[in-house]
């Protein structure tokens, strides 16, 4: 073998062992690829390098091929998977860049820091892309509020994200949260991020131009996070745990200016690309820069700021410090650079070139620490395909059945919205400011939020959106489910989808059962997406999601934005005017099996989730933006979680402030069906919203869903302020005063946040 | 016996203080000279019910390694008032 | 044209929608660097919202020191137009230019929501345009928002007539009416000449009567009257 | 000499201390008996160039008095360690 290039231990550096090669969670085959690639062995520089980028985080070495077959074409497309951010086309040369992302495991272990990095991870990617970040959505998933250690979970978590968004100007406009026991000790943090641009600024993260600079700009490196990227390729263990690596902190502050300084450098045309140093900082950046501009580049890590005395080249590359950017600009370039930074108080430093060998290479002090065939390091790691096959648990969880109905219906609602997955978020999202920036037609609380884009009459709707019981429960039908849903809340704003981007929370690729959790979820969400049109534009998959109790429920939880042509047409989620008329759009089957009913009601998380529709989904959405446009709708909510009853109440208690909630009648009897009560009440069939209207638009709303095949089912009527919801099938009735459940709904959280403090120590 | 007790919660060396670094920067803005390696965390005082300074002490150490400090990024010092 | 200078300091986050909301009251909004030292021959000043330097340490304990506060205090001593909105009302009471100070809410959490608050002064230089005893609902967005003050100061003020803004229940409402335990439900003060105003809620994120009512454009117009009219300096 | 100074900043007795109240009552929630009077502030760190141990507390004071305690709410002490 002949080394393809040269470089030599820096001073000091353990030579490298198997031992070495295992702590770097590299496997054999890894390393033998490693070898032969660089015809010697690799220096530890050199080893910690290839585990950062050939961590799944970074080389996706068992989700690649499944990836693949997304869709991610169309007339809308201006920038697919593969950058920072995904971008999609608007009206008149506007553009929305868009992306989500996980924190996981970071936020397992120090929830403050490790939600409140992720946020600011994923507005990087996108300001990147010279968008100006508009809105931020989150998904969040924890365990039961029952437990200490998760309450101090959730509460650091919903601190993190709102800090950072609040302290940097950004609404967050959206989110989820939902609590199941898989999720004890190892939450789910998934953040989106949202952000304009003029179509014709868009810039790319390719290194190009032998000669070029890079520099890096922002917060100095330190020793934070070392090896973040591999550790969020592992089992959450006790052990990790005590590994607990330096945790990276976050400065809002510091990413503000950074995200100033960046817009005017990219918006200004003194730079050639940018990118941020997330995970695996200043490994990855440089290395998928220069991959993607198909050119070797040279760093000298002793040039690098670092915020503590003798750090070495390898922690250097591997510190995932935040609020850091990496720029690539032409030589003559740099004295304008560093005035643009000043004006913003940060720092830029020129830290090494862009090459013509393809070699990546890191120097330290005139010394070659790292010299790696660049385009292998980024493409070389070796794939997988894992065995995929359902397990027997999972096949006989689809069958079970609860023992019996609950024998009282109307204290079944009750339940339901006392229970913290579908209770009122207002606890959460009262920590987020929601309407900086002025922009924000619809706050959280609504189906979708909005934002309008400034200076235009049009705006962005987006959502994130994951029913995770039922892609555990059958995850072909599950993934197509996240999508669908996601789809309706835009929809039920009066938007149009545009395109998604999606975060893969799941278990442990190498388990065939949790692979092929992963590869039926994917198959789902990519058919979706194909029949309605929305591109998958991006995403991220965080693996390896398990505690010591198994592995979370799958998690694929769908980013979508959406098109609202006109702000003022945006169509509010809640009734609002007494003697409005009830719709129900969507056929109703009574599909119970995986339902929040049988759930938190009847203690079964099993059965099927009710199969999805895609044609009537299509329907159900294009109606919607129709109404939508000609004014038809008074309010528009869809259906999920809990069905008819949750969305019925939820319509009725009014936004998260309402000073007015109106009660309701609505008679189910008129539909002569073979459906059961439950059914009726807490099926979660999909393609369904329940919507309002003046009574005198509900023949023309009736021809305009005939026309698109869309059953309209007129139910009854909006009642008075602070009087009962009721509901009357033949015989039966149910009856609930409003205020009685948005008490229920609105305390469910407050009330077990409240009941004892939150305990950092318990573990 | 009531005893006072003063805690002091520091981030941990290594980790990034942002608000020990903006407090650093005004300083020298403001002309104070020859600041450096400012940290900024918590004090918290209070009163202790205990048979003994120790036994305070030792009560509130438990405090600290349960609510008070967050363990993966502070570290404590108590100091317990002796009459 | 009115000239309002509308102060950015670096983590001030709130400047874009305040010039927006100056330029749709008529006002020729200019937006100013904290490093500059004069206001540009500015009729008025406006500190928007933000978290200037971070908010470490205090909000607005940094920012008082910016360069160009002895500007702002000048046109203040001068009697001229001095408005605080949020982040600038905690960097006018550290500041000193109105009194007490704005700490963390009781609830120890931030708090974005609407808020319903009632006019208590239509003879300060951004209220006239309100109806006396009016009560508006406005979106507030903070974390250290609870107004303190010593039991004389409060008295004074009270005396004084320097409450602005003073959050109220309306019927319906089921949050804690005052969202961040702030003194004698203080949401906003003014000077006693009622020319130095500064209050927690964002009147600039509802101007625009497409996005819902603009209950908070009168904020601006009121100051572009006042203005005209020659009050303030 | 670089002098590492401690300071506190307490809130004013008398003020309502709210963060103190929430964490006596999460003490107490998990058992902690006995807790009273809790008031929460802020512990700051800094090392600083000074001829003398005194002129480094005379200037942390200045800093104190000018920035770090706000005078309307907070009182502060300091400590300064003498090698
Ligand atoms: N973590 C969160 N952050 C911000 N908003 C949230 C969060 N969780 C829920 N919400 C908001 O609460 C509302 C209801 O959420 P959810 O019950 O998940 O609705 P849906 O079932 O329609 O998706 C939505 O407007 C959503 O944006
Ligand atoms: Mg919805």
């Amino acid at each position: 073998m002949t080394a393809v290039a040269i470089a030599e231990p820096f001073p000091g550096e353990r030579p490298v062992t198997n031992e070495i090669v295992r702590e770097h969670k590299l496997n054999p085959t890894e390393y033998r690829a490693i070898l032969d690639l660089l015809g010697r062995t690799p220096t530890l520089t050199e080893l910690g390098i290839f585990s950062a980028l050939w961590s799944e985080h970074c080389s996706y070495k068992h989700t690649k091929s499944v990836l693949r077959r997304f869709p991610v074409d169309g007339p809308q497309v201006v920038q697919g998977p593969g950058e920072n951010a995904g971008v999609l086309r608007l009206p008149d040369g506007w553009a929305v860049a868009f992306k989500i992302e996980s924190h996981n495991h970071p936020s397992a272990v120090e929830p403050y820091q490790g939600a409140a990095t992720g946020v600011g991870g994923i507005l990087r990617d996108v300001f990147t892309m010279g968008a100006r970040p508009v809105a931020v959505l989150n998904s969040l998933r924890l365990g039961p509020l029952d437990d200490a250690r998760n309450r101090y979970l959730f509460a650091g978590i919903v601190r993190g994200v709102g800090d950072y968004g609040n302290c940097m100007g950004i609404p967050t406009l959206g989110g989820e949260v939902s609590f199941a026991p898989c999720y004890t000790g190892n939450p789910l943090v998934n953040a989106m991020a949202v952000g304009v641009l003029r179509e014709a600024e868009l810039i790319t993260a390719r290194a190009h131009g032998v000669g070029n600079i890079l520099l890096t700009v922002g917060a100095r490196t330190g020793r934070d996070g070392i090896h973040g990227a591999s550790f969020a390729s592992e089992d959450l263990s006790a052990e990790s745990q005590k590994r607990r690596p330096q945790v990276q902190v976050g400065d809002p502050f510091t990413e503000k200016l950074l995200l100033e300084a960046s817009l005017e450098l990219i918006t200004g045309g003194f730079i050639v690309a940018i990118q941020d140093m997330g995970a695996a900082g200043l490994t990855s950046s440089s290395a998928e820069m220069a991959a993607r501009g198909g050119v070797g580049v040279e760093v000298d890590t002793s040039k690098v700021p670092t915020r503590e005395a003798g750090m070495t080249p390898y922690e250097i590359m591997l510190s995932e410090s935040q609020e850091r950017m990496l720029v690539v600009a032409e030589p003559h370039r740099v004295d304008e650079i560093r005035a643009v930074c000043q004006k913003w108080d940060l720092d830029a430093t020129a830290i090494g070139q862009v090459t013509d060998d393809g070699i990546f290479r890191v120097v330290h002090d005139g010394r070659v620490v790292a010299a790696i065939p660049g385009q292998e390091l980024v493409d070389g790691c070796p794939m997988y395909s894992p065995p995929a096959e359902e397990s027997d648990v999972a096949r006989s969880r689809r069958a079970l059945t609860p023992a019996a109905d609950a024998r009282d219906l109307a204290d079944a609602l009750e339940r339901l919205l006392d229970a913290p997955s579908i209770a009122s978020k207002r606890w959460v999202f009262e920590q987020y400011d929601g309407t900086v920036r002025a922009g924000s037609v619809m706050p959280p609380g609504c189906d979708a939020g909005v934002v309008q884009v400034a200076g235009t009459s049009f705006g962005i709707a987006m959502t994130v959106d994951c029913n995770a019981r039922h892609v555990l429960l059958d995850p072909y039908q599950g993934g197509m489910g996240a999508v669908a849903e996601a789809a309706r809340n835009i929809a039920c704003t009066g938007a149009r989808p545009l395109g998604v981007t999606d975060c893969l929370n799941f278990g442990n690729p190498e388990k065939p059962d949790i692979y092929f959790q992963f590869v039926e979820a994917c198959r789902g969400i990519g058919d979706a997406c194909r029949a309605f049109g929305t591109p998958v534009t991006g995403g991220n998959v965080s693996l390896y999601n398990q505690n010591p109790a198994g592995a979370i429920d799958p998690t694929p939880t769908v980013g979508m934005v959406g098109l609202l042509a006109d702000v003022t047409m945006a169509v509010p989620s809640h009734f609002r005017v007494s003697g409005d008329a009830i719709l129900l759009l969507g056929e109703t089957r009574g599909h119970v099996g995986g339902s929040a009913y049988w759930a938190e009601v009847l203690n079964t998380v099993g059965g099927a989730p009710p199969p999805v529709d895609l044609d009537a989904e299509r329907a159900l959405q294009q109606f919607l933006a129709d109404a939508a446009d000609r004014a038809l709708l008074r309010s528009a909510h869809d259906l999920s979680d809990g069905g008819l009853a949750v969305a019925l109440a939820e319509c009725c208690i009014g936004g998260p402030w309402a000073t007015k909630r109106y009660g309701a009648t609505v008679d189910l009897g008129r539909h002569a069906d073979t459906v059961t009560d439950a059914g009726w009440l807490f099926g979660e069939d999909g393609a369904r919203a329940l919507a309002s209207c003046d009574p005198a638009h509900v023949a023309e709303l009736q021809r305009l869903a005939h026309t698109h095949g869309l059953a309209c089912h007129f139910l009854g009527l909006v009642g008075d302020a602070d009087t009962d919801v009721i509901v009357q099938r033949d015989d039966r009735t149910w009856r609930w005063p409003v205020n009685r459940l948005r008490r229920i709904y609105l305390d469910a959280i407050p009330r077990r946040m409240a009941a004892a403090p939150s305990d950092a120590g318990v573990d | 016996m009531k005893i006072r007790v003063h805690v002091r919660i520091i981030p941990r060396t290594g980790l990034l203080d942002p608000e020990g670094q903006a407090i650093a920067h005004a300083l020298s803005a403001l002309g104070f000279a020859g600041v450096g390696d400012v940290r900024v965390g918590k004090a918290i005082e209070m009163t202790v019910e205990a048979t003994s300074p120790d036994a305070a002490e030792a009560s509130v150490r438990t405090m600290c390694e349960r609510l008070l400090a967050n363990p993966v990024t502070e570290d404590f010092s108590i100091k317990v008032e002796r009459a | 044209m009115t000239r309002v200078a509308v102060v950015r300091f670096p983590g001030s986050n709130c400047e874009t929608e305040t010039l927006a909301a100056v330029a749709r009251a008529g006002g020729d909004a200019m937006l100013v660097d904290y490093r500059e030292t004069h206001l540009r021959h500015a009729d008025a000043v406006i500190l928007p919202g933000g978290f200037s330097y971070g908010d470490y340490l205090r909000s607005g304990a940094i920012a008082r020191f910016a360069p160009v506060m002895t500007a702002v205090r000048a046109l203040a001593d001068a009697g001229g137009a001095v408005l605080g909105i949020c982040n600038g009302f905690q960097i006018l009471c550290e500041a000193q230019l109105l009194p007490g100070a704005l700490q963390r809410n009781a609830q120890q959490r931030f708090a974005s929501r609407p808020v319903d608050v009632r006019i208590e002064r239509t003879d300060t230089i951004c209220t006239s345009d309100y109806a006396a005893d009016e009560i508006i609902r406005i979106p507030i967005a903070h974390g250290e928002g609870r107004f303190v003050a010593d039991p004389d100061t409060l008295d004074a003020l009270e005396l004084d007539h320097c409450v602005m803004l003073r959050y109220v229940p309306v019927d319906g409402t089921d949050a804690p009416y005052n969202p961040n335990g702030s003194m004698n439900d203080i949401a906003g003060l003014c000077n006693p000449a009622g020319t130095i105003v500064g209050f927690m809620p964002h009147p600039e994120r509802r101007v625009d009567p497409a996005l819902g009512p603009g209950v908070g454009q009168r904020f601006f117009t009121s100051l572009m009257s006042r203005i005209a009219t020659g009050v303030a300096a």
